[in-house]
């Protein structure tokens, strides 16, 4: 079994308020030098199978239909690999978020 | 290529704006250009351009709008009137209350969670703006058909939204609607209402007055949100290296709606504000020309400290921005500490942006040049007036003339039982919890009435039991049979929901929600409706203290039910008086109030169990309605009734299925002399209730109503567990419960 | 002399007024507390109302617990101070490990808003001494936060040593209030810690202390009339 | 400026409704061969300076105390490169959650 990683979130032009509230209370915890915070979603998919060109364009697929809404936010799909190190994958379809 | 400035724009008077990008006709880019004297700047022409535009200007509705003003009742409650943010009447003991409802179809469609939550935002800052603490929401919501399967997306995405919003922000919400039919499938509709609640003396106003004074800008910082039409301006005009898309939609923030709401209060309660606005369509444009424009002077405005989200937007962009939760507030000088301590307090960014001038010019400056030097009211006032073209459609007859009165009867009792359990169960008809319990109805500690009721409560004043009802009601189908009787409708029925919990009906706002006015079809529904509603109300003796339009709404050619949502507000003098749906007591005498007539047009059966659509809508007869509404309050004051409720879509038998439901107890019914079982459960007319009366009281009651005049027709009593119509059917609580409640979780759960 | 019961106010905070008055009602006095506050000044005890504080941005109650307030809150809570977390207020507890697990999602992931039903499992807190063990109460819930969960050990833990406060009463039809509305271990509702002076629920009993407004029972009015014996009684 | 990404994902244990729903959605969708999907929480904070170990360590401490609640959840700090590909750090604290 594979695992997939797609990480979605908002476009940068887009208002966060999460990232925000998240930011704005660091200085109260004593963290300084972060100069910006943006919160997202990351999903891990279980794949069956082997995770081939057609496997990953149908999740980029999903990512794009489903767990994203490309209105507002920016997606990335990752295969992770055993060190548990993830490459984007930019196949022929694009990883960012198309429309 | 270098600013736009006043002086260029004198200059180079041959150069070409993108007003059309922008949705100016060419009559008004020329109307534009004559105001001023010379061609816009950047920033000039995107302001024009956004506060001429149909939605902030009215432009193809002002001329059917103004009589709502000319036809007003003579009413000693109105303090606020039509033209402010929302319109403000007085509740008594000194108290005022300020209510509105608004339209958010188009984003809810596209991103229908923030669509709807930015919905809910904007109508409470209209609110804050008038001074008054915001005290409820309700949200009247049209969708497409319930089994399409764009409607799984859309719906649930607009009810988590107006709960993520409203909840968060703390306020109940009382009410609304949600109806499906497929003519709203490519366009829904989301409307958002709220009640406010202040002193006669918090009254506050958008206006920018005294020489000298501050203008402040407080709340979320600018992004580049919602500037759709600027952005063309910014980047494919005026600088080709910027990012041509901007978002279309906005993010809402609701914690920072809830601090904007305490630091405004709190400001307003230490008197340290002139004037203010909040900022909704049209951003900083709208918000800086109509304070100027209503004020004494003129306003200068440095643009350069408006905090920003996006350094790299432009002047233009910036003007127009719809970043949501922000306000502008004018301050006198040796005000502005305390005012910009407050936000402190709150963790609200603050920032003076400008000053109010003895001129009569709003100017406004980036990096040190003037960019924008007009007469505020030319923008927030003086936009364009069309008198559109309208025409009753020609398929209009043919659609009266189909008579639902001919539609085949159920042929016995068995049938007729099927039918009940077919109507009380479908997606209209069926129970909304599955929606409304996803809303906070309790927050704030005043719910008195939530839904199901016939209309939402809050407590005003703990120690009088003073409280205020608010009802919306609206249906697309009487409308579009009738757009003048389908309003008057509307007006009736929500009426007669806030004077079936006790309450004495006030005023009203709306919400009038059409397909496009460029078609003269449209355009009819349009005037007919306004016009239904003005007479409406001036019979009713309730005023129109404002509104919202919503036009556009269709698919490609085809256009939405005309569907205009009333709101009608009420005040009890004391809520411990209130008239719950419920059938509580077994024993009690039913009694339906009113005249049932053989009225089918548009009704729930025909299109549950016919999928009809056509005759003539129920008569309305507003004195009774008035008739009805005086017996209702006079008999929840007298302690008369234990259970009122109004009948509308569905007829009684929805009504009965409805209270019994609530308060645990069945019914018998027996069809009284005149009527057969099938009208007299599933006819339309208005003007009707059911209400509990218990048996010491019936007397009372029944001389009550002999002596005013309006038909009192004992149906039936409060008893068992079944509501069995006596010779026709049997139906148990336990087989209504589940035809009535799984229908809606069984689609969007 | 009436016993004082602080209620703070976070930004974000929504019931801290019907708090207010709730401890009005029970015949104390509210002292209301602001989060910038390090001073709880002179209060007996203290109620972290419901709401969003910080918008529940991150994770509900996450941002709160780190106020100025709550460094002293928690002090006193430790040396005994009668402390009360109703719904945001009781994730604030948790995020502060004054009490034990954590609050997620709802399972059915909706914002749940309805008259539930409750059991009362442990009638001996200081903010429960006015029920009795087993009796069943109705007060509202509302929130999309309200999972209760912890870890086998400490939930075994929990029920061993009494500290289940509180419980879905899951007996009836869920349409009249009964039933777990969110996926909570072991139905629960609430908890308190060992020494029963800090309780934690996610139901809001605030809301239910007049007959007329809400569900329209008064069935919450119990925390704030217990507290108030408690105090005296002291 | 660098950008470190943590990673927060509810402990295996723990039921996770979200992903679930994303799920139970897929066969609807007509997405077949996916045998489990988690939904977590990604930050993205932009970091003033460098990013050398005794700030990887702050972070590490902010993710535990702050991002994360361990009791419930699992971390993991990465330090993005400019391929976008991000390695896990694994420094002197463990990276998975540790208490
Ligand atoms: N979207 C909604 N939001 C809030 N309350 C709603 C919504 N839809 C329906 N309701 C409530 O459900 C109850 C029944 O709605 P409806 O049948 O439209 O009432 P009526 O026919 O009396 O106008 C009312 O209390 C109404 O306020
Ligand atoms: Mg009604």
């Amino acid at each position: 079994m594979a695992r997939v990683v797609v990480d979605v979130m908002l476009k940068p032009e887009i208002l966060d308020p999460q990232g925000q509230a998240v930011q704005r209370a660091l200085p109260r915890l004593g963290f300084e030098g972060i100069a910006d915070v943006r919160q997202g979603k990351r999903f891990e998919l279980e794949v069956e199978g082997a995770v081939d060109d057609a496997a990953l364009a149908r999740i980029h697929e999903l990512a794009e239909t489903f767990l994203a809404n490309t209105v507002i936010e920016d997606f990335v799909v990752k295969v992770e690999n055993a060190e548990g190190i993830e490459n984007p994958v930019t196949p022929d379809v694009p990883a960012k978020s198309g429309s | 290529m270098s600013l736009d400035t006043v002086k260029h724009a004198e200059q180079t008077p041959d150069v070409e704006l993108p007003w059309k990008e922008l949705g100016l006709k060419e009559d008004e880019y020329a109307r534009v250009r004559e105001i001023l004297g010379r061609r816009p700047t950047g920033a000039e022409l995107a302001m024009y351009s956004v506060m001429w535009s149909e939605h902030c200007s009215y432009k193809s509705s002002k001329v059917h709008l103004k009589q709502f003003g000319e036809k007003a009742p003579q009413s000693d409650a109105m303090l606020v009137g039509i033209g402010e943010n929302a319109g403000v009447v007085d509740v008594g003991e000194g108290y005022a209350v300020t209510f509105k409802v608004e339209s958010h179809n188009h984003p809810s469609y596209v991103e229908p969670y923030q669509g709807a939550a930015t919905g809910v935002g904007g109508i409470v800052r209209d609110i804050i703006a008038m001074g008054a603490r915001p005290v409820a929401v309700v949200d009247p919501l049209r969708m497409g058909a319930a089994d399409h399967p764009d409607t799984k997306r859309v719906l649930p995405g607009v009810v988590a939204g107006i709960g993520g919003y409203g909840n968060c922000l703390g306020l109940p919400n009382i009410g609304g609607e949600l109806v499906f039919d497929a003519c709203y499938q490519g366009n829904p509709l989301v409307n958002a209402g709220a009640i406010g609640v202040m002193r006669h003396e918090d009254i506050h106003l958008a206006k920018a007055s005294g020489t000298g004074n501050k203008v402040i800008l407080y709340g979320a910082r600018t992004g580049g949100d919602g500037i759709g039409g600027a952005s063309i301006l910014a980047s494919e005009t005026f600088d080709a290296t910027k990012p041509s898309k901007r978002p279309a939609v906005q993010v809402g923030d609701p914690f920072q709606e809830k601090l904007l709401i305490e630091c405004t209060l709190e400001a307003f309660a230490e008197q340290l504000v002139v004037g203010i606005q909040d900022l909704g369509a049209a951003g900083l444009s709208c918000a800086t020309s109509e304070l100027a424009s209503n004020g004494s002077g003129g306003m200068r405005v440095e643009l350069d400290d408006v905090p920003l989200r996006d350094s790299t937007l432009s002047p233009e962009e910036i003007l127009m921005s719809e970043s949501q939760e922000r306000m502008c507030a004018v301050v006198e000088p040796d005000k502005v500490e305390r005012f910009l301590a407050i936000c402190e307090k709150w963790d609200v960014i603050a920032t003076v942006v400008g000053e109010v001038t003895d001129g009569t010019r709003l100017e406004i400056f980036w990096h040190g040049e003037k960019i924008v030097d007009v007469d505020p009211r030319t923008v927030a006032h003086d936009g364009p007036v069309y008198e559109r073209p309208y025409a009753r459609p020609d398929w209009q007859d043919a659609l009266q003339a189909d008579d639902a009165g001919e539609l085949a009867r159920p042929a016995d009792g068995d049938a007729l039982r099927a039918q009940v359990l077919q109507v009380v169960g479908s997606p209209n008809q069926a129970s909304k919890a599955w929606v409304t319990d996803q809303y906070d109805r309790f927050v704030q500690g005043n719910t008195v009435l939530a839904q199901p009721e016939d209309s939402g409560m809050i407590r005003i004043n703990e120690e009088t039991g003073l409280g205020v009802a608010l009802a919306t009601d609206g249906n697309g189908r009487f409308a579009k049979l009738d757009p003048y009787t389908g309003a008057q409708l509307a007006l009736a029925e929500s009426y007669r929901n806030v004077a079936a919990t006790g309450a004495r009906p006030l005023a009203i706002s709306d919400c009038l929600n059409f397909g496009s006015p460029e078609d003269p079809d449209v355009m009819w529904q349009f005037a007919e409706a306004i016009r239904g509603l003005a007479d409406g109300c001036l019979e009713l003796g309730t005023p129109v203290t404002g509104g919202n339009v919503s036009l556009y709404n269709q698919t490609g050619e085809a256009a939405i039910h005309p569907t205009p949502v009333v709101a009608v507000l009420g005040v009890i003098d004391d809520v411990a008086r209130r008239t719950p749906i419920a059938f509580r007591e077994s024993g009690q005498l039913l009694y339906l109030l009113g005249d049932t007539r053989q009225e089918f047009g548009g009704s729930a059966w025909s299109d549950v169990v016919h999928g009809h659509l056509g005759g003539l809508p129920p008569k309305v007869d507003l004195g009774r309605e008035q008739l009805l509404a005086e017996i209702l309050i006079s008999a929840s004051r007298d302690g008369m009734i234990d259970a009122a409720h109004d009948l509308s879509d569905g007829g009684l038998v929805q009504a009965v299925t409805e209270s019994c439901l609530r308060g645990g107890n069945g019914a018998r019914l027996v069809v009284p002399d005149g009527l057969d079982a099938f009208t007299l459960l599933f006819s339309e007319s208005a003007g009707r209730a059911v209400v509990a009366v218990p048996r010491s009281e019936e007397l009372r009651f029944t001389d009550m109503c002999g002596a005013r005049g309006l038909p009192a027709t004992r149906i039936g009593v409060v008893d068992g567990d079944a509501v069995e119509v006596q010779g026709e059917f049997t139906l148990s609580l336990a087989e209504l419960r589940s035809a009535h409640q799984e229908t809606v979780p069984s689609l969007f759960a | 002399m009436t016993a004082r019961i602080g209620v703070v106010t976070f930004p974000g905070t929504l019931d801290d007024r019907d708090t207010q008055r709730a401890v009005r009602v029970a015949g104390a006095e509210p002292v209301p507390l602001w989060h910038r506050d390090k001073n709880l000044g002179q209060v007996d005890a203290v109620v972290l109302p419901g709401g969003f504080s910080y918008g529940d941005y991150l994770r509900a109650g996450a941002i709160s617990r780190f106020s100025p307030l709550m460094e002293t809150v928690i002090e006193q809570a430790r040396a005994g101070m009668p402390v009360l977390g109703i719904c945001n207020g009781f994730q604030v507890l948790t995020e502060t490990h004054l009490l034990p697990g954590a609050m997620l999602r709802n399972t059915d992931l909706h914002f749940v808003c309805r008259d539930q039903k409750l059991r009362v499992e442990n009638a001996e807190t200081a903010w429960t001494a006015d029920y009795t063990q087993g009796q069943e109460i109705s007060i509202p819930l509302k929130n999309i936060d309200g999972r209760y969960v912890a870890d086998e050990r400490t939930l075994d833990a929990l029920e061993a040593e009494g500290r289940v406060a509180f419980r879905y009463a899951t007996a009836g039809e869920s349409a009249d209030g009964y039933g777990n509305p969110n996926g909570s271990l072991r139905d629960i509702a609430g908890i308190t810690n060992a020494a029963g002076n800090v309780v934690g629920l996610m139901p809001h009993p605030e809301h239910a202390v007049e007959p007329l407004i809400g569900t329209g029972r008064t069935d919450g009015l119990g925390f704030f009339t217990s507290i108030l014996k408690n105090l005296v009684n002291a």
